[in-house]
């Protein structure tokens, strides 16, 4: 069948920033979102630990010049202060109106 | 006498559960509660905290209350203000980091309220039936305060921030689940929620010591950072509690509560906040360093409030009031 | 005498907590338990129910019993069929979507049953053991007339899921753990299970009001909704329990049983599912519309039945009794 | 190392899914997957709720062909009525013989 | 006589939540408790056989306690030996294999431990209040003893796995919990711990049927894979535990238990590990196939224990002492 | 933007693995990781079951040599014994440096 190219991208926050993610995303053009939690480390040293709960993981499937906008925001506003990682990679979806 | 009331309150279950945690957790023992479990406990904990506290205002009089009302006010302006005074002049510490960490000594810790109303049963003190309501003031007006001065120390840039960090407060769970569990108090009244006291009072004591296994875990971890806080901090997550913790217990027997409702409010007044005042605080002040506001409330002034500092003030209380 | 059992009602934990939650959703409070626990409770509510009728049947008499089966049985035929012809007559509504809501009518509401449990306790009005066996039937039934009718109308094309989906209802938790429970209840007996009773019966109405927070966040979501939904669909989402409330009311007198067990059979039949059914007919009629089913079973009927109907099949009962 | 590339195919379900999307991956020629939660939204609008429990979402890794095979059956079983969203990409794996 | 405790066990609520989840599980019915409450319950379950022994442990003398903790290190080392000779002699299975599964027979099953307590109290035949200590050490001795046997046959290469074994069991989870619990215990006492009673002695009975429920589903599926493991496997997953059980009984008279000890020593010495065993062989021996002895343990031995073996080991205790 | 490429490796083991996996990957190079869990059921038979607990799935974003000595050594040291199912892709990431 065909297929067409979107980028994924994922995002990895300490959990505090939930909202404001989803917001922002929804904000540069993302038709959805998918959340999961992990725990995890970094440079940061900090791990996460119960009082503050693990990190939100944010998956959204997008066209290329939104995951462009996507990952300029998110370095602007928060890798200076905040514990987030964040990359995008091509994938192939059957349905790409869905995420235009 | 001091030296009984550490002991008894050492060896209840709640505090020995968070000693015996910690240690284990020191020595590379695995003693964490399955993931999930904190979110529950401490769920439970600010409903019930909320109920309890409903209940004792629904048959309270307006006239007992009002008096502690306001110097539960004035010590949510007072705290922050001491602790950061503190950290600026005795911690030389920056604007924003202080801020940071004042936000967090100006608002409270629910547990250490618990803890404190449970030391206070085995030492067979009455307490007043409403401080849970104090306890609620407390936990927003301390961390809006310290927030402000931060603001204005910032010249109020970056105002969203500001707001959104209120906001995040006033409608975040701890606060909601408290208030919820208050107003679900007053409405039914003790009578009509005797049928869920088995779960809300019963198991409350034991619920609680599940809950500070896991706090004994994460505040041994915390432990480990205390290095990179300096000692300076350290010795001011121990002297700013017991200053304010002073405070505390003054204006509880100024505003005529007895010595179990005195030691509550003193010991709220000590306490520093390590849920909503983070959250809060990391949104506003996002270059503030979480290594230390962490490290000073959860690493070094919770264990010191839960082992020596309620005693502390339970002895602050008898001799004021 | 009807608004005082309103105001039991409604001043009730469970009901408190319910309403309560809704209303801090909906000023955007975040009272929200934490995931899982969700499916924990309804687990514990729904093996809870289970022992209870378990050991309800183990005392019971046949005779007494097999009246109010029967009664049941007939409500899970009558029950979806008068949603479904109010739906597509009065509704305007079309075969697959009517099928769809009344296939959540037929069936039952755990929930809404241990709500009217527990405020014919707060009644003090007893209700007769094995109660909870026709919950079970109830939930099953209703369902496959509904999903029947919906299969006619399509002349039965797609066999595979309409197999399926009954297969999805008779072997899914909620059934499963409430006949477990049945069971277990059954075979042990009152005596035998006394160890286990501080959990299943004494947190029982505390577990319910944390459970009825949660409830309360999620209608308050569904709500929302409602303008999608359509005025027509949500004055059935009222007309329709009133009138099986009635038909359940009828049918408990005349089997026979008290007022308790009379008001509990009309609640049943007014009950709408919002875990079982929406399940079933996701799979089996994937082109009905959940926004409609949904939003009708959760965010109108439940509310209604809890705050408003309880009371009214109560004042029902005692009219035909 | 010597690695070869396989298709991972990644599938965000409604739960009440689950089974059948299992049974279907098996049946198309998958030889295992992992399963994860996640919450989410989209364009369907109704977000993940308790009342129904959080979205699966699914993992495969399969030769080219069983890829397509997945994500042609999903568009015409499920896309049109279920909220399901489903991508592939390519990954390298160090013991292909164990995906095929 | 027998027959009456097999009555007795096989009705009592948690055995009965094992069995009808068992039946349940194997007609594809769907009574899987919810993701993470299995991690919830063994936790609690850990942690209060813990207490309740530490509690016991206080009261005790240290004369009652030395001998039976000798017969515990003595059947630490003796049930691994007895189950890896029956397995590499009459079940012709591989040096490793053997000691994999050997590990498992010497060390204990606490949900066993905490079945046999039940069932003692429903016969009201009392128990030695310290018995939850002999249950910690003999977790960990017989997993120790196992792995030295397969580290001697395998010359001790890959000495490394050798010790994080070791330190997996020493560290892990359920014997951190058990330890702090028992810690807790000794150093608070009975007055001090009882207001958490109600969750930890109130409810274990109740949490425990729960946990029950998902240890049958849990079984139910293992069960499945006997014909992978070979009728020799199964055969000597039954004719260890008696064997072991009677050791077990024997000891617990010889060291001057009465009834109810004897009964419980014999029931660990026969009950098979299925938590702390499996993670440290599967990192000890990881080239063991856990096919043979998870299928040995909670497929074949735990069920039986709980079914069959508790009142034959009782009907043993009776005789001997 | 301007965005670079690294190696995504995602690993999916038994839990058992997880404190001797984390270490590894640090060991050869990793900066930070992020860890889920999933069930799931492979060729292998056994599924996640309750006793044993769901599988760790860990992420790491690396150097391409790094990626490289992690599967390497995971093909060496587990592959045989273990329930371990990895793959590598490639992803870009905005922050290079973080990752190196
Ligand atoms: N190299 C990495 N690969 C995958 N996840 C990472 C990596 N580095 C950091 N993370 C995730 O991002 C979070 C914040 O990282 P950091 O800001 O470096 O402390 C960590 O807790 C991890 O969950
Ligand atoms: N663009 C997207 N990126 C990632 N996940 C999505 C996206 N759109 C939808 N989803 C997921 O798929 C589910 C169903 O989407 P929808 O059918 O559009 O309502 C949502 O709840 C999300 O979990
Ligand atoms: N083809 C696959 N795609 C995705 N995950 C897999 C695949 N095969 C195995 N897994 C995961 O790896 C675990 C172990 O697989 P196995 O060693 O084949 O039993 C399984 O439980 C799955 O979680
Ligand atoms: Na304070
Ligand atoms: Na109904
Ligand atoms: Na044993």
């Amino acid at each position: 069948m065909t297929t067409t190219e979107r980028q994924l991208v994922t995002i990895i926050a300490e959990s505090v920033l939930k909202k404001r993610l989803i917001d922002d995303i929804r904000r540069l053009g993302a038709t959805g979102y998918s959340i999961g939690s992990v725990e995890g480390s970094g440079t940061g040293g900090r791990h996460t630990g119960d009082w503050e709960g693990p990190h939100v993981r944010i998956e959204t499937i997008v066209r290329d010049e939104v995951a462009e906008r996507i990952l300029e925001h998110l370095v602007e506003r928060y890798f200076t202060n905040y514990a987030v990682v964040a990359f995008a990679s091509t994938v192939r979806v059957a349905r790409p109106a869905k995420f235009d | 006498m001091f030296s009984t009331a550490v002991v008894d309150n050492l060896l209840s279950a709640p505090v020995l559960a968070f000693v015996v945690a910690a240690l284990a957790t020191s020595v590379k023992g695995d003693i964490k509660l399955p993931q999930g479990l904190y979110a529950v406990l401490s769920t439970y904990l600010l409903f019930a905290i909320g109920l309890k506290g409903g209940k004792g205002l629904a048959e309270a009089e307006l006239g007992d209350v009002w008096q502690p009302l306001i110097a539960a006010v004035v010590l949510g302006l007072l705290t922050p203000l001491i602790a950061y005074v503190a950290l600026r002049r005795l911690g030389r510490i920056g604007v924003i980091d202080s801020a940071a960490i004042a936000a967090h000594y100006g608002s409270v810790s629910a547990v250490t309220f618990t803890v404190v109303l449970a030391f206070l049963d085995t030492e067979a003190e009455p307490t007043e039936p409403f401080l849970a309501g104090l306890l609620a003031v407390l936990e927003i007006i301390g961390i809006i305060v310290a927030l402000a001065i931060a603001q204005r120390s910032l010249r109020g840039d970056d105002e969203s921030n500001w707001g959104d960090a209120i906001a995040e407060v006033v409608r975040g769970r701890s606060i909601v689940l408290l208030l919820a569990g208050l107003l679900i108090g007053v409405l039914a009244g003790p009578k009509r929620l005797e049928p869920v006291d088995p779960l809300f009072v019963g198991l409350f004591p034991g619920l609680l010591t599940l809950f500070m296994i896991d706090m004994g875990t994460v505040a041994a971890q915390r432990i480990r950072d205390v290095r990179e806080a300096g000692w300076r901090l350290v010795a001011l997550a121990v002297a700013i509690p017991v200053v304010n913790g002073f405070v505390g217990a003054l204006a509880g027997s100024l505003c005529g509560l007895g010595v179990g409702g005195t030691t509550v409010l003193a010991t709220l007044a000590a306490s520093a906040s390590y849920i909503a005042a983070p959250a809060a605080v990391r949104i506003a002040l996002p270059t503030a360093r979480p290594g230390l506001y962490i490290t000073a409330s959860l690493g070094v002034t919770f264990p010191f409030n839960i082992v020596v500092g309620i005693p502390l003030y339970y002895a602050m209380a008898k001799g004021l009031t």
